[in-house]
């Protein structure tokens, strides 16, 4: 069996990479990406602990649910930013996030 | 788990072989032996497709290679094997060179969860209904990468098209299914087949059953949904720079998805193996699912060689306006009228081993619904189709600018 | 367990399936000719030469029925597991499940009314 | 960890989802990285299998390789840069460091059992099912609420997508 550890470890290194491309690329459709990862980061270590925790056996189903609504939450995200960034990309032929600074006080 | 798995596996542990490896080895016996049908029937489909469309439209057909033309399929397979591979400089060579492995594999891992007879089957997944659409999204992605990977423009068009067409009628395919997940109320394939013992869900639900046809005939990419093969238009599609072996791939991947689709639409609202006799022997059970698959390939094929091609705006606008919209209030008509006879104990809770007798007011019910929804649509479509053609005749010079400028 | 043993048979399945697929192409790579030039190595457009890069501009449209599909595709999510309880589910679970199909079909309609769905 | 089909399986999900996850932050092109991003998912589905939660496998490839990855995709080539961004990455030292020091507490933190121990390697023999999800999904005692939440964020995503990309001049 591999231990609950080795999970979290796979998963804190998702999301650093995912941190990491967030803050460094330029391309938002890239950090856009990038959440994505941090995102499915978290999902693992959802699943991993609800599957090892002790709890599971009765219907308690917060990891499995929760997860599941993340899925959903990354796909609301996914489609709301991707239409952001068209619409900044048509009014400024730009998808360089810092150059969409027009609510920039 | 495979009968003839298992079997082999103990045979293996009992002759001294290691544990581990005796349970890999079955394992890729399992896999082989599921995976042979699709492969074999490939060969024969491409024959059998040739055919009908030949006779279709007033032709012989392959009849020179082997007798009546059987071996065509093997000559072909030669000739591709000598054709030269040419892969354009500009062409993305890993991508380029993964997709049709990719398009055609999706393909071949739906029959992992196809049951073949009560007893013989790849596996039995609790998931299997959402697994053989997760497995087809691999497909769609496929077509995306071949269209990207080719670096030219008629391909990256002609994936657009394809793929936008895909995800299209993946929303009333996938509502349709949910109504053999409902009535079986599980999205095994063994447990939907086994919820058909009293009645088949297509007499349940016909508008269920027509809904997945029609989409699936899309999701195949065959007329009159043929975007993928718009020759007059986009050259050839998404498949236009590759040749050889690889293109051999793509196109073997639609016929074996054709094939795919009857199986499956048996096993979902035909009864699968369900016939006369079916119990005595697996023989009988499997010639029953093979008969009826093959009978819903034929009228697709059918269906491909005698319709035309439709307009994009066209394909879009019927699946968005007219099949979602109708697949939404088909799911919520006979999950409502069902949750009524189950309260008021017309209706069986569980399916599974239910017979006729207690399917029968339901079955009445259900019917009834669906057929006043068909008379209730077929009533809408004439409605338009009346006010199209008093249209076209009022101002026709004016109707014929209209139709070519939404014309891509 | 048993739930593992199953997915080690579509492990196994998912790593033979595209090898059967690529056991043609590289038997035809063994045996196929090999000559190319730069004319056939071109990308091709009905002999005509390409012109400028192969992302031309692409239709909104595009994503606007991928955007449709995702929400769809997501409700899934929630729906498959919605009927697979269907059979042992209380009136008001049913109910629930209701309103959760009624509420997206609003996303469909308004779509429908903005003239969303026109391939335009 | 012995050698089993669970360890297995681990390790070759493992090199999918932080292969994937390396491709996605370090490539110049787009649509690669979307496909880097695809494989990186593929893994934590992967995941998800040998989690005893096949349903969420199943559901993360037809949301992630079924639908977001054709989005991002279709994004990808509506905002094709007119002018090449020429430099990937910017404020690269900072970030490279923060990451990294990130992720060492995150390991620290999940090795080291001081945040209430991290030891089970037990796993509950039996686990639940859909149909268990499904029930519990729309029980007054159960996540009705979210469900319904979870629908009405549906609706107003693609509602509001759908205002923010509509093209009006065309």
């Amino acid at each position: 069996m591999v231990p609950l550890w080795m999970y979290l470890a796979v998963a804190a290194a998702l999301f650093s990479l995912g941190v990491f491309g967030a803050l460094t690329r330029r391309n938002a459709v890239a950090v856009l990406m990038s959440v994505e990862l941090m995102l499915n980061a978290v999902n693992i270590n959802l699943v991993a602990f609800w599957r090892y925790s002790e709890t599971s056996t009765d219907l308690l189903l917060n990891g499995y649910a929760f997860t599941a609504f993340v899925l959903i939450v990354a796909a609301a995200e996914a489609a709301v930013g991707l239409a952001i960034i068209i619409m900044v990309y048509r009014n400024r032929r730009s998808v360089i996030p810092e150059e969409a600074a027009a609510l920039k006080g | 788990m495979d009968e003839i798995c298992t079997g082999l596996c103990r045979l293996m542990v009992d002759s001294g072989a290691e544990a581990g490896l005796a349970q890999f080895v079955s394992l890729l016996v399992g896999v082989l032996l599921v995976s042979g049908v699709p492969l074999l029937t490939v060969i024969l489909l491409i024959w059998i497709e040739r055919k009908v469309a030949a006779r279709i439209q007033d032709r012989i057909g392959p009849n020179r290679v082997g007798p009546i033309g059987l071996m065509q399929t093997f000559a072909d397979l030669l000739k591709l094997l000598g054709k030269e591979d040419i892969t354009p400089t500009s062409a993305d060579r890993l991508l380029y060179n993964v997709a049709p492995l990719v398009s055609f594999a999706s393909v071949v891992l739906i029959w992992a969860i196809v049951p073949f007879t009560p007893f013989h089957y790849g596996v039995d997944l609790e998931i299997g209904a959402l697994f053989f659409v997760a497995v087809a999204s691999f497909g769609t992605l496929a077509i995306m990468v071949a269209g990207w990977a080719s670096n030219n423009k008629y391909a990256l068009l002609g994936a657009f098209r394809v793929v936008s067409l895909l995800v299209s009628y993946e929303v009333p395919l996938v509502f349709a299914l949910l109504v053999p997940v409902m009535l079986a109320g599980s999205m095994s394939m063994l447990d939907i087949v086994n919820a058909q013992s009293g009645m088949w869900f297509v007499v349940l639900s016909p508008l269920a059953f027509i809904i997945f046809y029609i989409s699936s005939q899309a999701e195949t990419g065959r007329a009159p949904f043929d975007l993928i093969e718009a020759e007059s238009e986009l050259v050839a599609g998404f498949n236009i720079e590759y040749s050889g072996m690889k293109f051999g791939m793509f196109f073997a991947a639609e016929f074996l998805h054709v094939f795919t689709n009857g199986i499956l639409m048996a096993l979902l609202f035909f009864g699968g193996w369900m016939g006369p006799f079916y119990y005595e022997s697996p023989l009988i059970a499997f010639a029953w699912l093979g008969a009826k698959g093959g009978v819903i390939y034929l009228t697709t094929l059918w269906l491909r060689n005698t319709v035309p091609r439709l307009r994009i705006d066209q394909i879009m606008a019927f699946n968005w306006k007219f099949l979602v919209p109708l697949s939404i209030a088909n799911i919520v008509l006979i999950s409502l009228a069902l949750k009524l006879l189950q309260e008021l104990n017309l209706a069986p809770r569980q399916l599974i081993g239910a017979s006729i007798i207690d399917m029968l007011p339901a079955t009445i019910v259900l019917l009834l619904i669906n057929g006043a929804l068909t008379m209730y649509l077929l009533g809408i479509l004439r409605r338009r189709g009346q006010e199209a053609r008093r249209e076209a005749q009022a101002a026709p010079a004016q109707f014929a600018r209209a139709t070519a400028a939404t014309a891509d | 367990m048993n739930v593992l043993n199953e997915w080690a048979f579509i492990g196994v399945f998912a790593v033979m399936a595209p090898v059967f697929p690529a056991l043609p192409i590289v038997i035809a790579w063994l045996f196929r000719p090999r000559k190319p030039n730069v004319l056939k190595s071109s990308t091709y457009e009905c002999g005509v030469e390409t012109i400028g890069d192969t992302w031309v501009q692409f239709r909104v449209q595009y994503y606007i029925y991928g955007l449709i599909f995702l929400v769809f595709d997501v409700e899934m999510v929630f729906l498959f597991p919605w009927a697979a309880a269907y059979n042992e589910m209380s009136l008001f679970g049913f109910v629930a499940g209701f309103l959760f199909i009624f509420l997206l079909t609003d996303a469909l309609f308004y779509a429908w009314q903005k003239n969303a769905l026109d391939w335009k | 960890m012995e050698l089993n089909a669970i360890s297995i399986g681990f390790v070759v999900f493992t090199i999918f989802t932080l292969g994937g996850g390396f491709g996605v932050v370090t490539t110049r092109n787009l649509f690669q990285g979307t496909i880097w991003l695809m494989v990186s998912l593929f893994g934590v589905a992967g995941y998800f299998i040998l989690l005893s939660a096949p349903f969420l496998a199943a559901v993360q490839i037809l949301v992630y390789i079924g639908a977001i990855a054709i989005l991002i995709t279709f994004a990808v080539m509506l905002t094709r840069s007119v002018t090449r961004v020429k430099t990937r990455y910017i404020r690269l030292v900072p970030s490279l460091l923060a990451s990294l020091a990130l992720f060492l507490i995150l390991i620290f933190g999940v090795t080291m059992p001081i945040f209430g121990g991290v030891s089970p390697e037990l796993a509950p023999a039996t686990v639940a099912s859909t149909r268990d999800l499904g029930a519990a999904l729309v029980d007054e005692n159960g996540y009705v609420v979210p469900f319904l939440l979870a629908s009405v964020l549906l609706t107003g995503a693609m509602i509001g997508a759908i205002f923010i990309a509509r093209d009006d001049s065309a």
